[in-house]
């Protein structure tokens, strides 16, 4: 079992899904010469040419466009947004074209899309560049949206996203990419469910992407303190997984839902409303939650980590409510 | 060009007696700009539209009782009555809406273009916009995105000279659009959008440069909606007389009228055509009104794929 | 006392605001020739010239990015964005600019700019012209939200929303332009809080904007079925008013939240997350959700309808909840 | 420009011993373009600039203990550590970011300018932005906006052929970044930026039609940068032979070789400014270090204005 980094998974995946398929090319700004804004990308241009890898110039709306028409066009377009932030400027494209034409068009036209992206802060790059925005995206129905946290999600998501005939959006935490982990495999890897990434019996951290880290060192940390936590890695954030969430309340009582995103109105909110909703009679205290402060992310370092989820921050949810 | 003037013209009708609903876009005055650059189009080709589509789908051949059916909110509508006025599609014709986002289709267009060049498909996608879109940052990148990458574009704008309430001079600094499209090296050329003759023309030779290979090419089809933007405008920003101007280019009786002096159509021949069309007509309205409704319990269905089989939600 | 449409509401308070300070302006698409695509601008151009009534072309980006720069410039500038479905266009210059300068700056550059845009369904306009994502403008720290759902609150909520130093946006339901109703004063109104629109005990009905309607009419029912509902009108929806959302549910001790955004991870996930965190012992049965239907929204009257909240959803949720 | 190139010299050191963080971009080697462009401005002009703004803010007059302390993040930065490299902002000297959104500044330079006619001031808004941000639709959308409107926009286009390791060939259809600008009807023309004489030329030029209410003007300034996009940039995608074919035409050298020409500089005087130079920058960067920390209590100050009271969240 060989070790590896995000990044290097990522790129095995690009490399794989693009000599498997014929239909597939990658299209992003600086995903060839450059080889990626993170590297992702590095060594591809080489090998498959600049019609597969293709360097778009900044703009951002007309490129992602491109790649909902190649798509209806019959090919397999990967789409590289150097980062979320950046997608807003293409979110006309996504939510008004790519995740509503088959309904619109009444079934005859589906989008078999994957747009890539990083998302996440803790890199100091400040109020413009920390965004997780992900939770926006799993607003909208007609979208599969997708958080590797793992080498193996790195590795394994890619190639089920482009045989899924409808758009998929994966986001890939900047702050994973160095990280490493053992690949366990290299076939592709289940889209649809939710991990437990860490049984337990006594509350239940939900979390993804870059908060899975998180969740387990609190995890840690709370184990020492004699409370032994499930972790619970959502991997896909829409459609949403509920009932694997539901099963680890239903045995621990207790939630904590851990998540970069801002807290009022993200992602972490539907998760605590999901749980409340289907599982009220079996919780213990109200669902917590751990977010990002609301406020456009500080530059300074002590600034950053006091804004962000913290396992310690975690740790103090989960004691609060008596857990 | 009279088979969509009269479509439109029962359209007004059916809106009053509100079997149609929502926004409603006529074409009425620009018939030609459709029905010229369709002849440039073989089947294979791709069509990318606006909210003001319905004759891009009548001259494209998209059958009128599926476009009505459609208007109405039939099942056996284009879109099973989930689209209506501004988003029919129709795969048979690679008709791709349809879109009610001002420059939203556009880098569609790119997009589509781009997939037959790596699949080397000697097609053309044909994109129409409006003279209003051209502000928008996405006709600037997808123009630049077309010509930069050499792609089978033909870009079709419909220049009525207004956007809604907004004349082309108060949207655009430079109102020549042509030199617009050559700052991104897109070959262009003006052409009198009342004229179908013309239209044809220059659609027919911009389609087969495209074709062999010239890359990205620029219509300004300068032509004039005789009516309102859309059934809710009271059409207050208009000199009356601009419009009546305009009507004496009204591409229908200009093309009647060449026709029958080139001997090409008598006068009774017109009527059969009036009557053959009333009738299309008709017995579209009587398909449309006897269609169905979607069913309820079918809501949700074509939010994902079916095939998928992962649902959503 | 007299009777007015929401329509003229929101037009009496343009021309006050104009009369009042001559930094105001309004800018947007078809605002001035065209009498403004809703007609609530009609008139003022020629009353107050093409200077400060602005027609701006097609470039959402563009209009909303300079009226950022103008009220930075020491304007008070209102940008119309003619609907909601267009701002996704703008979205960057909301986000990465209007919200994040002060911040930012280090509290040197606030943003003095109001945002208004029609939002929500009903008019069989379809999938793309139909969007309710305010509830991702609430998401955004910086930002101040509101949601007129009265003609009181269409006419007095736009002067103060132009003496907030900050960004405010204003949320129109476009169902309500031509509904009447008494116009009680011309004095700003507090737009900090949230209203009760009807007393209540035995449930509270959380709405806002368009939704009020629905949830009043469900109240009527429910009255006959003899269930005596509370509703309350969100009114600003960030931030939230959580206090008085919290009082009614103390008395009530039983929630719905009608919202005709999407269900998933909407404004509704939001309020209801934030009942069960502050109020989850006063809860007799979990907080009820009733949004719209997760699909593109169709053309059809009978799929349009059968998509959105209605009253008779309404009163069934409040029935399931044994209320 | 020497005190710049100086300055960013010893921002690297900083960032190679952890006292910088985030994105550090240098305009090392494009220090002629902000110089001389400053020349043209009043304190009272309005300044929009990028992430590569070191630069524009020390010429602009930011005092260099308030640019470096932001750097590292101190609460005596500019932006009380907030911002850092790539999001300075001074309200003195009215330089408005700092913006990390490439093309995210081109409308907000629209709006100051706007707001500057609609007042009848006869000032100038400088809006700086790199070849890279000409594909996005927002400079479209801007130059439209300012040119259809008479605004008085200087848009200083830094052309240092690459965005990121994207080519101008590569990203433009059209690299005549000049003929662009003439397609809005914006006076244009393009400017040796190695020549920090000619760029101040045709900044004074420039500004004083613009003042004169000739509406935006657009320079291309034609430059490079020496070092890689970003201090995480391994720079494979440029030629070294191309780097060191511009070099010789650093601003620094070329000026330094003028004024000694010219008799304008012994080289007496050259070693007593880099010793003044060093001196300045030993004293921001001690300023720097001995800065503080914003108190963690004030994490959430600023979020909305302290004015308002109304509070956010
Ligand atoms: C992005 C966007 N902004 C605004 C609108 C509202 N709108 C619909 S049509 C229209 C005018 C478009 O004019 P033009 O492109 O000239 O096309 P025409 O209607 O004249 O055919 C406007 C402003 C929209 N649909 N999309
Ligand atoms: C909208 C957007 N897309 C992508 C990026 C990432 N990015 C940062 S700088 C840059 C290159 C910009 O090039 P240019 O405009 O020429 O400026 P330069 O860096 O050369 O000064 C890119 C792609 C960004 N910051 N914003
Ligand atoms: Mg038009
Ligand atoms: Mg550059």
């Amino acid at each position: 079992m060989s070790t590896i980094t995000y990044r290097e998974a990522m790129r095995q995946a690009l490399r794989d899904a693009l000599t498997r398929d014929e239909r597939v090319f990658l299209i992003g700004e600086d995903v060839g010469r450059y080889g990626g804004c993170y590297a992702v990308s590095l060594g591809l241009l080489e090998e498959f040419g600049p019609e597969r890898i293709r360097d778009a110039p900044l703009s951002e709306s007309g490129f992602v466009g491109a790649g909902i028409g190649a798509a209806l066009g019959g090919l397999r377009p990967i789409v590289e947004i150097m980062t979320v932030n950046f997608s807003l400027l293409a979110l006309d494209q996504i939510v008004n074209n790519a995740a509503t034409l088959l309904y619109m068009s009444g079934g005859q036209f589906n989008v078999p899309l994957v747009i890539r992206m990083t998302t996440g802060a803790g890199r100091q790059l400040a109020a413009q560049h920390s965004h997780s925005l992900e939770g926006w995206y799993a607003h909208v129905p007609g979208l599969r949206i997708l958080a590797p946290a793992t080498v193996d999600d790195a590795r394994g998501m890619l190639w089920p996203s482009l045989e899924d005939p409808d758009p998929v959006l994966i986001f890939e935490h900047g702050g994973l990419y160095s990280s490493e982990g053992a690949l366990t495999g290299t076939d592709g890897v289940d889209i649809t469910s939710a991990a437990v990434r860490r049984p337990g019996n006594d509350v239940t951290i939900v979390s993804y992407g870059g908060t899975l880290r998180i969740a387990l060192s609190a995890a840690e940390q709370l184990r020492g303190a004699g409370v032994d936590a499930e972790v619970i890695d959502l991997r896909c954030l829409r459609p949403l997984d509920t009932a694997t969430i539901l099963a680890s309340v239903a045995h621990t009582h207790r939630a904590v839902v851990v998540d970069e995103g801002w807290r009022t109105g993200g992602l972490s909110a539907e998760v605590a409303a999901r749980i409340t909703e289907e599982a009220f009679y079996d919780l213990d205290a109200p669902v917590a939650r751990v977010c990002s402060a609301e406020v456009p992310m500080p530059y300074a370092k002590h600034l950053e980590d006091a804004a962000l989820p913290q396992p310690e921050r975690v740790v103090a949810a989960v004691r609060q409510m008596g857990g | 060009m009279l088979r969509i003037r009269r479509f439109e013209e029962r359209c007004v009708e059916l809106y009053s007696r509100t079997a149609i609903r929502g926004f409603l876009h006529l074409g009425i005055g620009e018939e030609a700009c459709a029905v010229g650059l369709m002849q440039a189009l073989t089947p294979a080709d791709a069509v990318v539209s606006t909210y003001r589509e319905h004759g891009h789908a009548l001259a494209r051949g998209i059958p009128m009782r599926a476009v009505l059916a459609e208007l109405e909110g039939k099942l056996e509508g284009t879109c099973r009555g989930r689209g209506g006025s501004m988003h029919i599609f129709d795969s048979a014709t690679r008709f791709y809406g349809g879109n009610a986002i001002v420059g939203g289709g556009l880098p569609l267009a790119v997009g589509l273009a781009l997939a037959d060049h790596l699949q080397g498909r000697q097609l053309v996608t044909a994109c129409f916009f409006g003279d209003g879109a051209v502000a928008e940052g996405e006709f600037h990148e997808s123009m630049n995105l077309a010509a930069l990458w050499h792609l089978p574009v033909l870009f079709c704008c419909e220049n009525n000279l207004y956007a809604m309430g907004t004349a082309l001079a108060r949207s655009e600094s430079e109102t020549d659009l042509t030199l617009k499209a050559s700052s991104y090296r897109v070959a262009s050329w003006p052409v009198d959008g009342m004229d179908v003759g013309a239209v044809e023309d220059a659609a027919m030779h911009a389609a087969e440069a495209i074709r062999g290979g010239a890359g990205p090419h620029f219509l300004e089809l300068r032509t004039y909606r005789f009516r309102a933007h859309s059934m809710y405008d009271p059409d207050r920003y208009r000199d009356k007389g601009e419009i009546e101007g305009w009507k004496h280019r009204d591409p229908i009786p200009l093309t009647a009228a060449r026709l029958s002096d080139q001997g090409l159509m008598s006068d009774e021949a017109l009527e059969r055509i009036e009557a053959d069309i009333e009738a299309e007509i008709d017995d579209a309205a009587a398909f449309a009104e006897a269609g169905t409704l979607e069913d309820l319990a079918d809501l949700e269905r074509f939010v994902v794929s079916e095939a998928a089989g992962m649902g959503d939600g």
